[in-house]
């Protein structure tokens, strides 16, 4: 871990997973009420190797082998954030969310309302996202839409390790259910952390770069896709700017409508489906905000409407790529 | 159920009457409950706990107030044994900004964090989870408390039932599931939706699992104090099966039930089987009460249940602004 | 049921209800492996009674009540469907299908793509949404968005009796997974339906209403909404086209964009909660595909960002009305 | 197995050299698996089913080819022990369009109508429903097929496998449930995840349940046998809980393990358990066969796959049209 020193504060390079495991770790120590719960999080630190380490420094009353039963311990979560704990559960592939449908939607998401505010469910729920894994249509999913659809819940994707580790701790100290989903392409990739303490606000877009033609909005994995398109479109003279929205849920609109305004085109990108998903309402909340800037229509880029397949010839079409952006920002800026 | 050899202590009394008072309340609410339907003074429906009320009462006398429940659709009765406040759940049943849930919940999600309730639950088994996590929580926190998962007997036909037990049975944890089989899951036989042996469903995962006659408000209320005992000394998870019966339709609304079950049928209930007929009668058997003690304490409630009926109609609805807020905390 | 003659075929006023219970009778007369199981369907006939009489007619075999067990008879359906069978599955409330969201989008969504084409999945989900009917927030939302964000399987919103009947008809004979979303309010609202057979194609809008000067966009309860603020808004000279796409997916964009084209304007109306879900995507498809000729921002007008709240006066606010939709179409025309 | 009194047919001699030709296979092909994953030519991960060999074949022996079975992530022996071809199947695992899925499916979602394969199966427990579905339809239909669901341990903590065989004993279904307890979910040892007793689980639903050594390739073919006609002459699911081991990883990655299982444990397993070691050593013994014989086979084999690997490196991948081919029927 290379270390420099910024804003007074120690800065590491660490991969997406070390930021993850760290941010835990913190606020584990911080917090003796959160403790993690998944299957095969303990011994084996999740197939990932996420949280390696969490388990010889806090224990089996925290960090908790559960049987496969996505449902079951998702529903003890609620039950125990409701009352006094803030659980943080682990769902292994973002696939298996359709197993907690029930417990995080008519459960924990309307919980503090329906009890007229009186009970409030402090949890997190940690899952992965992503294709281009070779693990077929059952393990290659971005379902995140789904959760951003249903009031009650948050919904964040951090794009960067400093995103990550800042936006995991307040997701585990925010008052509501949180889902927090990861890029399992990402585990690997490094940037800069700061040590100790910090937190970004759920709710708040970041600009990952600035440029003045076109925006690029992109989530998760499609921040670093819209990163390298946006280099290639540099060098045919044509200056991208890419937002990231970190959260989907609460979503900072100003932040894309005013990008958008000034560069009056937007691709939306995003590795769900691209049908009745993210891109959709980013396109629909940009169409309408910045309907008197817009030079063209708002392009959406998601994961195309097929199971992802398992061939990777076949895998690779689904997703947008770096170079499948920079045609489609070309086109749309009539190059 | 007291066994021969043991006397009558004053507060063993002083149960048995408070049990009686209990179900007299629960049965008062209810009825008042229908008439706010009949008279088209609620919206929506209502799930009767008449016919039950021996349960959540033997049940929720072996808690402390700090213990947890879960409830569900048919959870008046529940609440009410818990020690919730008529006033504020008939103005919840009514969407008052005064009830339970500032009226936002209605009468399938009333909770109340001050009795321990976690809420009623519209989601058939949706709350086995969630007192399944306050065990959890009370494992975890070490604050001794215990939680009860009330549910009807359908709930059996849901799998993540299976998946609480399970884990409340390796974590140890402090939980009573409470099954109320009443026959029937809206329209439909409980055999037409249930194979094998209920009480066996739960002792495959290692609980503790007994049946009770639900009828028998001190039988249900000894064996849950045994639970409870258990739970809280550290012993895990149990499972309890109160065979009963429900005197009213599925919800209020339904009203003609001969295509699912006889009049006769639900006569033999409630002239043999009623839990507070047989309870009076015992009481006056061991001259703990008279005839005209028992009629004033459903006299009583029933008068207390007519005021907190006009507290409800009389309280104003939640603001417009209301809407947008407890979405999130 | 009044009696006219509509191209040779016998026409009724029937209930939306009785319109679906004759699509099924029709097809399970037609088709010995058509069966339909869920909760309280047979002698029950389902608590809305949309299927009293099936039982009577094709017996306990065919028509079969299922424990509580969502997710355990639409898995059970999706093996039946791979291997000879048509099963309709009812799903009571369309906010249980929480509970089959792996059996629908992992298992029957899947195995067409994840088998290469071998193995088929002929069923029908048939269920529920729609608020106002004060049964709170478990019993009340409108979640066919996610569906419709799966590829694999088709989604159908009908909005009258006649398409009820037709497009159900579509559906059973369908190999495909297709859901299938009735709006519990609807069940008494009577139309003309024509005796006997028919089918509506899936894939195919229908415009309820034509109008010049502003598109209403509207899926199932909501068609009813727009045209009643079609003839508000007659009264005050602006004429709406009332534009119903019918089934989700596929979806007729051409349908959608060419009304819009024609009225420059557009409101999209859609009773699921309205971010990151129906409206959403309608919009967005209509941004990009009108874009040269809309004179406004899209509306979109969903249900409030909030769970349903039991509370009449609060729940009343939380969907758009005749009202609400009105004022919105009024002010989108200038006036 | 058979008994002293029963005279050895040359059928059974058959049966037993062919189950002990398709355990060799199924290795084989594993063996081969675990080549290609190491010299980095097949895309993703696999499960390897090697030390499970005998319950695929036992079982599969017991079926007839128009019979259903669904199968897991640990897939490769069911789809073999079914009738699969190798080619295809090496074609699949590579992504290539001659394999049974044209390659969509890959490792995890090996299907064959021909074979009645219903298909491997990524979600744990999820193709309980789709087993308990093709018995429904084979009971509607009346074509005495029988079905058979395969699952790991892993599958006792989904609540869905009780909810389906509450539906298959309510329904009375030709289903046979079979779990293969090989001691590990991915990488934690069962009894950390598996609370009671595992047959008693399906014998609270009313099924019938046994336990059998699943290294032993003989008994679990003659109980599965048993439990097959069973349930093809009416008598309803059960439930088969095969106790076994695997002996490599999780997946094929999955290289330093012990951390979570120690190496003599796995020394045990294969030099005293191993199925077809044991069932070689037996028909020997018995002599059916003579240690050449069986060193043949396993050449034979070996070569088969070979060959297999061999068509399925050179096949070629699909074309990208085919991406948004077969979403929809
Ligand atoms: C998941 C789910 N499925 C179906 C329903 C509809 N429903 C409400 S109550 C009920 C029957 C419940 O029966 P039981 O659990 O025995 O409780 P009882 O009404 O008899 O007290 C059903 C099917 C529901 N609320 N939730
Ligand atoms: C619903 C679901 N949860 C988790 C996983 C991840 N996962 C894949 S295999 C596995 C362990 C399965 O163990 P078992 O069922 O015993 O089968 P085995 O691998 O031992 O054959 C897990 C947890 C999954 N595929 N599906
Ligand atoms: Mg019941
Ligand atoms: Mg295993």
């Amino acid at each position: 871990m290379p270390e420099t020193v910024m804003g007074g504060q120690k800065v590491r390079e660490l991969t997406f997973a070390q930021a993850i495991k760290e941010a835990l770790a913190e606020e584990m120590r911080r917090d003796s009420t959160v403790c993690i719960m998944g299957e095969d999080v303990a011994e084996a630190g999740t197939p990932f190797k996420v949280l390696s380490g969490l388990l010889e420094e806090f224990g089996k009353d925290r960090v908790l082998d559960t049987p496969i039963s996505e449902a079951g311990f998702t529903g003890l979560a609620v039950g125990a954030a409701m009352t006094g704990m803030r659980p943080v559960v682990d769902i292994m592939f973002g696939d298996f969310i359709t197993l907690t449908m029930d417990q995080m939607v008519n459960q924990a998401a309307k919980v503090h309302y329906m009890s007229g505010g009186k009970w409030k469910v402090p949890m997190v729920m940690r899952t992965t996202m992503g294709a281009t894994r070779r693990s077929a249509a059952q393990h290659s999913q971005s379902l995140h839409a789904w959760y951003c659809h249903v009031p009650g819940l948050k919904v964040v994707l951090p794009s960067t390790p400093y995103d990550a580790k800042g936006l995991l701790k307040a997701a585990i100290r925010d008052e509501n259910p949180v889902v927090f989903f990861e890029d399992k392409m990402m585990y690997k990739m490094k940037g800069s952390v700061p040590e100790g303490d910090y937190t970004i606000p759920l709710g708040v877009a970041d600009i990952k770069r600035v440029g003045e033609d076109i925006s690029l909005i992109a989530t998760s994995s499609m921040v670093q896709v819209a990163l390298g398109a946006a280099a290639m479109l540099e060098e045919i003279g044509i200056s991208a700017e890419v937002v990231d929205p970190r959260t989907m849920w609460p979503l900072d609109e100003k932040a894309l409508i005013d990008s958008v305004k000034k560069t009056s085109r937007a691709i939306i990108l995003d590795e769900g489906y691209e049908r009745y998903g993210v891109t959709a309402e980013l396109a629909s909340v940009i169409a309408t905000g910045a309907f008197y800037d817009l030079d063209a229509p708002v392009k959406r880029m998601g994961a195309m409407h097929v199971p992802i397949p398992f061939s990777p010839p076949l895998e690779d079409l689904t997703v947008p790529t770096e170079q499948t952006v920079f045609e489609a920002a070309r086109k749309l800026c009539g190059r | 159920m007291t066994t021969a050899t043991q006397p009558t202590t004053s507060q063993e009394v002083a149960l048995w009457l408070r049990m009686y008072r209990q179900m007299v309340a629960i049965r008062e609410f209810e009825g008042q409950v229908n008439e706010l339907y009949t008279r088209a003074l609620m919206p929506g429906l209502a799930h009767l706990y008449i016919g039950e009320e021996a349960i959540a009462v033997g049940v929720c006398e072996a808690l402390e107030r700090t213990d947890y429940i879960t409830s569900t659709h048919r959870g008046h009765g529940h609440c009410l044994a818990k020690g919730a406040s008529p006033d504020q759940m008939f103005a919840e049943l009514l969407g008052k900004k005064a009830g339970y849930c500032k009226g936002k919940g209605g009468s399938m999600h009333i909770a109340d964090p001050a009795t321990g309730n976690l809420g009623a639950n519209a989601i058939v088994c949706g709350s086995a989870g969630i007192a399944t996590g306050a065990a959890f929580s009370a494992n975890r926190l070490g604050n001794g408390r215990v939680a009860v998962c009330f549910f009807g007997e359908g709930a059996l036909g849901q799998g993540v039932l299976y998946e609480e037990m399970n884990l409340a049975q390796l974590f140890k944890l402090p939980v009573i599931y409470v099954c109320e089989n009443n026959l029937y899951t809206e329209y439909t036989h409980y055999s037409e939706c249930t194979a094998g042996d209920v009480l066996m469903r739960a002792q495959a995962f290692g609980l503790e699992a007994v049946s009770v006659d639900g009828q028998d408000v001190r039988a249900v209320h000894q064996t849950a104090q045994r639970l409870v005992d258990r739970a809280r000394s550290g012993g895990g998870p149990s499972f309890l099966l109160c065979n009963t019966y429900r005197y009213h339709g599925h919800h209020v609304g339904d009203i003609n039930r001969e295509y699912y079950r006889s009049k006769q049928e639900e006569h033999m209930w409630k002239t043999e089987r009623d839990p507070i007929l047989n309870m009076g009668k015992w009481l006056i058997e061991q001259k703990h009460a008279d005839a005209p003690a028992l009629g004033r304490v459903q006299q009583e409630l029933e008068s207390e249940m007519k005021k907190a009926v006009e507290f409800a109609v009389a309280a104003p609805y939640p603001n417009a602004s209301e809407v947008e807020e407890d979405v999130y905390a």
